[in-house]
């Protein structure tokens, strides 16, 4: 609750300080006051014992670990974010508050006790980023990817509202308590209209998810936006969106998975293969990862369809993994594109020579994303098909092992780019900055890799 | 009752006309109407204060500034190209689709019948105001970063930039 | 008022679920068939407004004030869209004179 | 604690062979041969007749059952052995090579040989499988960065053909992780699983998959020969001397006994493939023009034999795959530094256009012939001894069986002496003219080879002994399951 | 002194050790001293054993633990008894007679120490071969000397098709030694042991004709063919004569070659009891003696004489061993290990003096240039020919007498095969020896008798070949059959089984008066052919009669082969590759990998990048969502 309060407030003391021209203290003001945000919510680790505000919040420790999860990622995006903005044009200070803005929004979302919180944290979270998507006025691509990103929001968030508006008629209340206890007070015959309010629900959540068939926007969103944007959906609100999609099946809905199982089975299962197929015949890295990043979605959506008690652990792990790996692939992407203008794989050729620590973490990144061992990325894997496997998902982890075995083809891709393939190029000049995310992203993603202890058993 | 289902009627119909009709300035006052008929219904619940603000906002603000912004690009003309008849057909074969399979979802399933009666009193604004600063408390005030964002954003966005940028 | 309380309570719930339905169909069709981009957005006005109609009708049905106070919500959610959107499409039309959604079609494959 | 200091020194290694660039093969040798002191030392204190020794067991990820649970058994320390002795060779063998960035490559090579000590002593099987991916990212690398001309493809595939094989695997492991009581990956555990035929029946595919890729398998093999050929040859012998030894050993220790029901539904198929296999990579091997492409099919055809000695699962059988695996490593080595030499000296591959070279070079033509003879499993060198227990075990398992599996007796006979003629005899041309002997460290390399190959040729018995009670144990553990 | 006998193959070995080891460095005298030496001492310790052993049973010398697997437990033990007594000594004997002969032979080779180090292996692993005390060390002397006769047979490796003989030999031995290793392989799963000591006994309580057994001895009989170059696997022993003449005579004709004879004399009694591989080997053997003596009428190369003349006389063994003459079979293997060698290193030292000409069209007359070598040639032709009292006489009557008691016809082929050797042995006596000489004038310059070290040698095999037949002079002819006597303990079982030979001395004195009556009108017809019409072959290009072409060109077995099986493997091995491998299999695996990247193709095609479009697809999704959902509840 704390560092929501302190986002909140960091993001209008983040306006101010542009309202006053302090552009330099911009960055070391947000990272400072996420930082302390940071801390305020991994003080209340194990604190959460009840929903506050008349139920309207749980800080409980998965709310906990999600906001430092997405706090992390937020700071490790600003601190890239330190030319990039200013490039585009002089309101950074808004840029920042936006960002912040819809920070809150995530933490709304990651620790919502009633659906009310999720609905505003959603859509804060999702206003946010229409806008953020469309920061490069002038740029048309950026224009599309707002537009797009926008109509195709509000139209999802339709479908969503209506699936509340029905729990509601079912349940008469937003309160996730009182649904779970709905759902359970009524073993047999719930509203019909009930059921059809998850369906609905699910639609929506997938969608901001990114899930196929309601993926359509994630390829053009993420490849229009400007790249230190992309990298915010793909990490923080990749993670906020599976929390709270998780939290709120999990809650209310998990004695009714009988029901609501197959259908999104069958999501997972095409959005694995949307994501994975499509991504192989991209000539674009961005849009190369961004389809990647559906097809992750297809693999978190693992620890939905097998709910059980290890599902926000697989989660969690999964993002984290799936976060620093993005971070690093776009942060490095968007020194490659400064130096070379372009986003295709080609654009990579020969940085292993010249930049090998690029590379390297490069490298690092692309073998979690393909769940390589002793990579973060593995054992976020390993724990989806453990918990699949759990449920006795046989088949679904067989067609994830074809799809992660596809992946290898575009991950791949970079590697050999990076190291085989040699091209005339200057070595190029990364910030303190940059070297310090990518250094303590690859780290940190190693050191998760062979000792996965560290996040593994929070729950 | 039969008020009801002719106001119903109502804003079935005006709500077609906004989807059907190729003048954008038309489909906004045709949107003004199917609100209004949307006020009606909401008086017709007992819940006057939401009328109220519906009206204000919606038809006072969102639709004032829908209109504007037809107007600043001078799109009151029928500019819109047409999309193809099969589209349209395919679109409104999907949407039927829809409603039936919704439909069918939530009423055709056999509702079961509402316990609790209606409490008269809960549409007014003491009421409301009760409910909105105890319970909801915490998701009003965080209404306000929405608006807040949506603020600064949309300032950020529609502003004319002096500086050029590409890249 | 109770007059009119006493006639609603008439009216099935049902119907008003179905009602809410239509609309929000007519809504989605709205957003299936224009390819303005502000028809569009109006169309999705539509659909958050049958939402509207369905929570207010659970709240008047069942007693329940806080359908109601969700309303408020979505409120004011729509004036932020409204905001939000209505900028984007004027930054998109400042830079391809149009707001026809097919134009926008850049970013694909 | 020993064992933890030999599977994590050649890291050690590794990072002292990237600090010490300017000295990165001398650095990378002294390490793999302090590697090689543990391994001995180990083998001093080794007793073959007790069971698991040396275990090390650490909480990993204990919530999972997932423990860093390591030990030695007779296989194990085989394995081991085969590992630490023919680490140093391989580095030596890269010691008059030039490499562009040579102290990465040698510091993936030492990276993957702690990999590799970790596959062969792994009692969890979590740590198995990490092991098993990580053995796999370094000699991705050393191929793909190394290699010939048609790399990339080439080791894509490579690539992903062993690692789809071992996701399925890591589907298996966890599958019988989810059945174990108390939820574990320790190996005692998925031994005394008792899983009805059907699932074991589904399960066996899993981990044969993975396996059978590695080894390789026919029909699982079409990566091997591209991959062998267009590899680095430090590379291929990494690949062929040491790698591919981690699926059979998989068979052994991780196949065949935790699936025990398994196997025996389909003992009969896998063994045909083998079967298939042998005759198959010796007969294409017969007409190939390019020196390695010939080994990496005539190696196709050895490891079809070892691996058909698993399948039979009888003492001999097993016994013969395993002393077969160190010969094999060795064989293989010697096969491809000898193809390496001349190719790095003529800058060709194709057979064609060799010949004569033992004229000018009796060294490199006496080597190679004890190491083709080694191949050839004449009697007095090490493959005689694999290959005459392998082929009894088949023989006890079918007779028709060891007839065609036989038949590599032959078969490398023809092939590996056709090649040998065709290389080393005949009139020199103008391309093998100036061939220069071998000298210093290949010289080196090739004579501990020949001596490896007859001194395990004459007195197998200590190495066989090493084993015999390990593999003891194993057949007895399926034998008991399969008898209920 | 027999628990020495690790020292009689030790010697051999040390001496390849250092003539390996030292050829470039130690002087050529001195390598060929050491080698000689080795072999010659290790004859003493043969002579010595012999000497000394009288015991009825084998005695057994432990070395150590070789392989030990379970139940399979393969001792490197020696085992000595007669049979390898005698072997031991035609090694060591012949092998250093060949030793001293090749000191001299070789002097000019640049691979001299090579040549003496191969040789010592070669002693090395034939005497593994006849001390193993089971099949598997049996097996290593096997291959072992198959190694040395790959070697040997290349030792001139610039000339390719010398390179080739070699290769074929060795794999031609491989396929015999397939059938051999599964022969043990049957053996220790039948009798739990390999050892000779354990399996005969088991084996004399089976009955006879048991199929095990039959199944044993096929097997160990196709290992035979392999080594002792019977039909269908003999080609390889033609070719072989690309190795040094020393060579022909040590290992293709004196001693490796009767290595299969050696092994189906010691397994006597597992042949015994399976009369179908009997026959099988007894039809084998006489096919083989009549085939490769009809090859050796037309040919030309005097080694190559020589060579069918050897592969035909292994065929006598063989038919010998398949009607139960053990004793005769292995009389034949002493006394063809005299002669032959004899005319090997007579046909070497011919070779020699025509400046490594090999062709008889271009010799003749060399009767009075090289009178010791004419001497003792004819010696040993007259030997090999049957011709009593000459050694060749005794052991092929023995071997005929029980093959006619065994079968009338076969006799009469055999009979007819013998008048065939005689024909061609004289045929090349006369085409060599008289006449005029038909060489070049260079030639003839050069011709010169061979130095003492290479006459010895051949003085010494030509006075065993007079008088080696003694030692197994027949009842009949009032002999005491010494041999007979000597290795009873060997073949006791197996004769016991098949009873003695039961022929009346009349019969038996009419079948020798028959086969020397046609030897020498063979011989006469040879006369009067080559000497009085001083024939001589035609050259390559001419064209023959029909059967002379047969046989002129081995009744184009090679090229039946290449035909059958090594061209069909390499079109199979470039089908596999390509067709298989390349476009199945690879392509499989590679259209595999291709489908996804296909099906990428299409499906990016769904992001059309139109929002209606991917709202459209949205709705059908919902759709279909809430249809699934529904429909399946």
């Amino acid at each position: 609750m704390n560092s929501l309060i302190v986002v909140s407030i960091l993001a209008l003391v983040v306006l101010y300080l542009g309202l006053f021209k302090a552009k330099n203290a911009l960055l070391p003001v947000s990272v400072l006051g996420l930082v302390a945000a940071l801390v305020l919510a991994v003080c209340e680790w194990n604190s959460g014992a009840a929903p506050i505000f008349s139920g309207m919040m749980h800080f409980d420790n998965f709310a906990v670990a999600f906001t430092s999860l997405t706090v992390v990622s937020t700071i490790l995006i600003l601190l890239l974010s330190k030319q990039y903005f200013e490039k585009i044009s002089e309101n950074v200070a808004e840029y920042y508050t936006i960002i912040l803005f819809a920070l809150a929004g995530i933490i709304i979302m990651v620790s919502y006790h009633n659906l009310s919180m999720l609905f505003v944290g959603l859509e804060i979270m999702s206003v946010s980023l229409y806008i953020l998507a469309g920061i490069k006025k002038r740029d048309f691509a950026s224009n599309e990817a707002s537009l797009k990103y926008f109509l195709m929001g509000a139209f999802s968030t339709g479908f969503l509202l209506f699936g509340i508006a029905l729990l509601y008629g079912a349940s008469h209340s937003f309160d996730l308590s009182v649904i779970a206890k709905y759902v359970t007070d009524h073993p047999e015959g719930l509203n019909p209209i009930f059921y059809a309010g998850i369906v609905l629900i699910m639609v929506g959540m997938c969608f901001k998810v990114g899930a196929a068939p309601f993926h359509f926007w994630v390829p053009d969103v993420y490849e229009g936006s400007p790249t230190l944007i992309t990298t915010f959906m793909a990490t923080v609100v990749k993670t906020a969106g599976f929390a709270a999609f998780l939290r709120l099946f999990s809650i209310c809905f998990a004695p009714l998975s009988d029901f609501w199982m197959p259908t999104l089975l069958a999501i997972t299962i095409i959005t694995l293969f949307i994501g994975n197929i499509t991504a192989l015949f991209q000539d674009n890295f961005k849009r190369m990862l961004t389809y990647s990043s559906v097809s992750h979605a297809g693999y978190m959506l693992f620890a939905i369809v097998a709910l059980g008690a290890t599902s926000s652990n697989a989660i969690f792990v999964y993002t984290a993994a799936y976060s620093l790996a993005s971070i690093i692939a776009f942060a490095v992407l968007i020194l490659v594109k400064e130096q070379t203008g372009s986003e295709n794989f080609d654009s990579f050729n020969g940085l292993g020579k010249k930049n090998p620590f690029l590379a390297l973490v490069v490298t690092v990144s692309m073998l979690s994303f393909a769940g390589i061992p002793l990579t973060a990325g593995f054992i976020g894997k390993f724990f989806m098909f453990s918990s699949a496997l759990q449920e006795y998902h046989i088949w679904l982890v067989v067609l994830a092992i074809i799809n992660a075995i596809i992946s290898i083809f575009y991950y791949f891709r970079v590697i050999v780019a990076m190291y085989f393939k040699d091209a005339e190029r200057k070595e190029l000049v990364s910030n303190g900055y940059f070297k310090l995310v990518l250094g303590a992203s690859a780290i940190i993603t190693v050191v998760l890799g062979v000792y996965p202890s560290l996040i593994t058993d929070l729950f | 009752m039969s008020l009801f289902y002719l106001v119903a009627f109502l804003s079935i119909l005006f709500s077609l006309l906004v989807i059907f009709t190729k003048n954008p300035v038309h489909s906004v006052l045709y949107l003004i109407a199917t609100f209004f008929t949307f006020t009606i219904h909401y008086i017709l619940l007992n819940a006057q204060f939401l009328a109220v603000v519906n009206f204000i906002v919606y038809m006072g603000a969102i639709m004032v500034l829908f209109l504007f912004v037809l107007m600043l690009m001078n799109l009151n003309k029928d500019t819109e190209p047409v999309k193809s008849n099969l589209i349209k057909i395919i679109g409104v074969i999907a949407g039927g689709a829809l409603l039936v399979t919704l439909v069918g979802a939530s009423k055709a399933l056999q509702t079961s019948a509402v316990s609790a009666g209606p409490n008269s009193e809960i549409g007014l604004v003491e009421n409301l105001g009760k409910v909105l600063f105890n319970e909801f408390l915490l998701p009003f005030e965080l209404s306000s970063l929405l608006l807040l964002s949506a603020l600064v954003g949309a300032i950020l966005l529609a502003r004319k930039d002096k500086k050029t940028q590409n890249g | 008022m109770d007059n009119i309380t006493a006639t609603i309570q008439v009216v099935p719930l049902n119907h008003y679920i179905l009602l809410s339905a239509i609309i929000f169909t007519i809504g989605v069709i709205g957003v299936l068939i224009r390819r303005n981009a502000i028809i569009i957005f109006m169309s999705v006005e539509l659909m958050l407004n049958a939402v509207n109609l369905l929570l207010t009708a659970f709240s008047a049905y069942s007693g329940d004030a806080s359908g109601q106070v969700f309303v408020f919500f979505i409120m004011a959610l729509a004036a932020a869209e409204v905001a939000v959107g209505l900028a984007i499409i004027v930054m998109v039309y400042r830079n391809t004179n149009s707001i026809d959604i097919n134009v926008l079609n850049r970013l694909k494959w | 604690m020993n064992l933890l200091i030999l599977l994590f020194f050649p890291l050690v290694g590794s990072i002292a062979v990237l600090l010490n660039r300017n000295y990165a093969k001398q650095t990378a040798l002294i390490s793999s041969i302090i590697t090689l002191g543990f391994a001995v030392s180990m083998l001093c204190n080794f007793e073959a007749d007790a069971s698991k020794q040396f275990v090390v067991d650490l909480a990993w990820m204990p919530q999972f059952g997932i423990s860093f649970k390591a030990g030695i058994d007779g296989i194990s320390m085989l394995m081991v052995l085969l590992t630490t002795v023919l680490t140093p060779l391989i580095i030596l063998s890269g010691f008059n090579r030039t490499f562009k960035h040579t102290s990465a490559l040698f510091a993936l090579i030492l990276f993957m040989q702690s990999a590799l000590l970790v596959v062969f002593t792994a009692l969890d099987a979590f740590l198995f499988y990490v092991g098993w991916e990580a053995a796999l990212i370094p000699i991705y690398f050393i191929c793909a960065i190394w290699g010939g001309a048609d790399r990339i493809k080439v080791t894509y595939k490579f690539f992903i053909y062993t690692f789809a094989g071992s996701l399925f695997m890591l589907l298996g492991i966890i599958y019988l992780h989810l059945q174990t009581p108390g939820n574990t990956y320790d190996l005692q555990a998925f031994y005394a699983l008792n899983l009805d035929s059907s699932t074991q029946a589904w399960l066996f595919w899993c981990f044969f998959a993975a396996f059978a890729v590695k080894i390789p398998i026919f029909p699982f093999h079409t990566w091997q020969p591209d991959t062998y050929t267009e590899s680095p040859t430090i590379g291929t012998m990494l690949l062929g001397g040491i790698m591919l030894k981690m699926g059979i050993y998989g068979l052994v220790r991780w196949l065949i006994p935790v699936l025990p029901l398994g196997f025996a539904e389909w003992k009969e198929l896998a063994l045909i493939l083998c079967i298939i296999g042998v005759v198959y990579g010796s007969i294409i091997a017969f007409t190939q023009k390019d020196i390695k492409r010939l080994i990496a099919y005539s190696s196709i055809a050895h490891v079809g034999l070892i691996a058909a000695g698993v399948f039979t699962w009888n003492l001999q059988g097993l016994q013969g795959a395993m002393i077969q695996m160190l010969n094999h490593g060795i064989n293989v080595i010697g096969l491809f530094f000898v193809a390496d030499i001349i190719i790095n000296r003529l800058n060709t591959r194709e057979i064609a256009l060799m010949g004569g070279i033992a004229k000018i070079a009796p060294k490199l033509s006496i080597t190679f012939l004890i190491v083709v003879l080694g191949a050839v499993a004449l009697p007095l060198t090490n493959g005689f001894i694999g290959e005459f227990l392998l082929l009894n075990g088949v023989f006890q398992f079918n007779i028709w069986a060891a007839a065609i599996a036989g038949l590599t007796i032959i078969f490398s006979a023809v092939y590996l002496l056709r090649m040998y003629k065709n290389v080393m005899q005949g009139t020199l041309n103008e391309l093998t003219g100036s061939f220069k002997d071998i000298h210093g460290s290949e010289l080196v390399v090739l004579g501990v080879v020949c001596a490896l190959i007859i001194v395990i040729g004459v007195y197998p018995q200590p190495i066989l002994h090493i084993s015999e009670a390990a593999v003891n144990g194993l057949i007895g553990e399926v034998n008991s399951k399969l008898a209920f | 002194m027999i628990d020495l006998v690790w020292l009689i193959p030790l010697f051999p070995f040390i001496g390849f050790l250092i003539c390996g080891l030292g050829r470039n460095v130690l002087p050529k005298a001195l390598l060929g001293g050491i080698a000689s030496l080795a072999v010659i001492v290790s004859f003493a310790v043969s002579l010595g054993i012999f000497l000394q052993f009288d015991a009825k049973t084998a005695a057994v010398v432990n070395l150590f633990d070789w392989i030990n697997v379970g139940t399979i437990n393969i001792p490197f033990a020696f085992q000595i008894d007669q049979l390898s007594i005698l072997m031991l000594l035609i090694i060591t004997g012949i092998g250093s007679l060949i030793h001293i002969y090749s000191t001299a032979y070789m002097s000019h080779d640049a691979g001299f120490g090579k040549f003496f180090s191969y040789l010592n292996l070669f002693v090395f692993f034939m005497l593994l071969l006849v001390l193993g005390e089971n099949y598997i060390i049996m097996f290593i002397g096997w291959e072992g000397v198959g190694l040395c006769s790959y070697l040997l047979i290349g030792f001139w490796y610039t000339n390719g098709e010398y390179a080739d003989a070699a290769k074929k030999a060795f794999i031609m031995n491989r396929i015999g030694d397939l059938g051999f290793l599964i022969g043990v392989f049957v053996i220790i799963a039948t009798f739990g042991s390999s050892s000779f000591s354990a399996v005969f006994p088991q084996a004399q309580a089976l009955v006879s004709g048991d199929t095990t057994l039959t199944l044993i001895t096929i097997l160990l009989f196709i290992g035979a063919t392999g080594k002792s170059a019977q039909l269908p696997l003999f080609t390889w022993l033609p070719d072989a004569m690309a190795g040094p003449t020393p060579v022909s005579a040590l290992i293709h004709a004196a001693t490796m070659v009767t290595a299969g004879i050696y092994m189906i004399a010691r397994s006597n009694i597992l042949f015994s009891l399976s009369p179908v591989t009997m026959s099988i080997i007894a039809v084998v053997g006489l096919a083989t003696a009549i085939i490769a003596a009809i090859i050796a009428l037309t040919q030309t190369d005097i080694k190559k004489v020589l060579a069918y003349s050897t592969v035909s006389q292994l065929g006598y063994m063989f038919l010998g061993l398949g009607v139960g003459a053990y004793t005769g079979a292995f009389f034949h293997v002493l006394t063809h290990a005299f002669f032959k060698a004899l005319l090997f290193l007579g046909a070497g030292s011919v070779i020699h003096a025509m400046s490594n000409e090999q062709d008889m069209r271009n010799m003749g007359g060399l009767r009075k240039k090289l009178p010791t070598t004419f001497i003792t040639m004819l010696a040993g032709t007259i030997a090999i020919s049957g011709l009593p009292p000459f050694a060749g006489f005794f052991s092929k009557d023995e071997i005929l007498a029980h093959v006619f008691e065994h079968n009338v016809v076969l006799w009469v082929i055999g009979v007819l095969g013998a008048l065939l050797t005689a024909f061609y042995m004289f045929r090349m006596m006369f085409l060599t020896f008289w006449g005029s000489f038909r060489g070049t004038e260079e030639q003839k310059h050069h011709l010169h008798e061979s130095p003492a070290a290479m006459t010895v040698p051949l003085i010494v095999l030509a006075i065993l070949s007079v008088v080696g037949g003694f030692i197994g002079v027949p009842e009949a002819l009032h002999g005491s059959h010494w041999l007979a006597n000597y290795l009873s303990p060997i073949f006791e079982a197996s004769n016991s089984r098949l009873g003695e030979l039961s022929l009346s001395h009349a019969t038996e004195y009419a079948l020798m008066a028959v086969s020397v009556v046609g030897v020498i009108i063979a011989i006469a017809i040879a006369y009067v052919k080559y000497v009085k019409n001083g024939h001589v072959p035609l050259a390559d290009s001419e064209a023959r009669p029909a059967l002379a072409k047969l046989s002129y060109h081995k009744f184009y077995f090679d090229e039946f082969y290449a035909a059958l099986i090594t061209k069909p493997l390499d079109a199979l091995s470039g089908f596999f590759y390509k067709t298989v491998d390349k476009s199945g299999i690879d392509g499989i695996v590679n259209g595999v990998s291709k489908a996804p990247v296909e099906a990428s193709k299409g499906f990016r095609l769904l992001q059309t990048g139109n929002v209606g479009f991917y709202i459209f697809a949205m709705v059908i999704g919902i759709v279909a969502v809430l249809a699934y959902s529904f429909f399946k509840f």
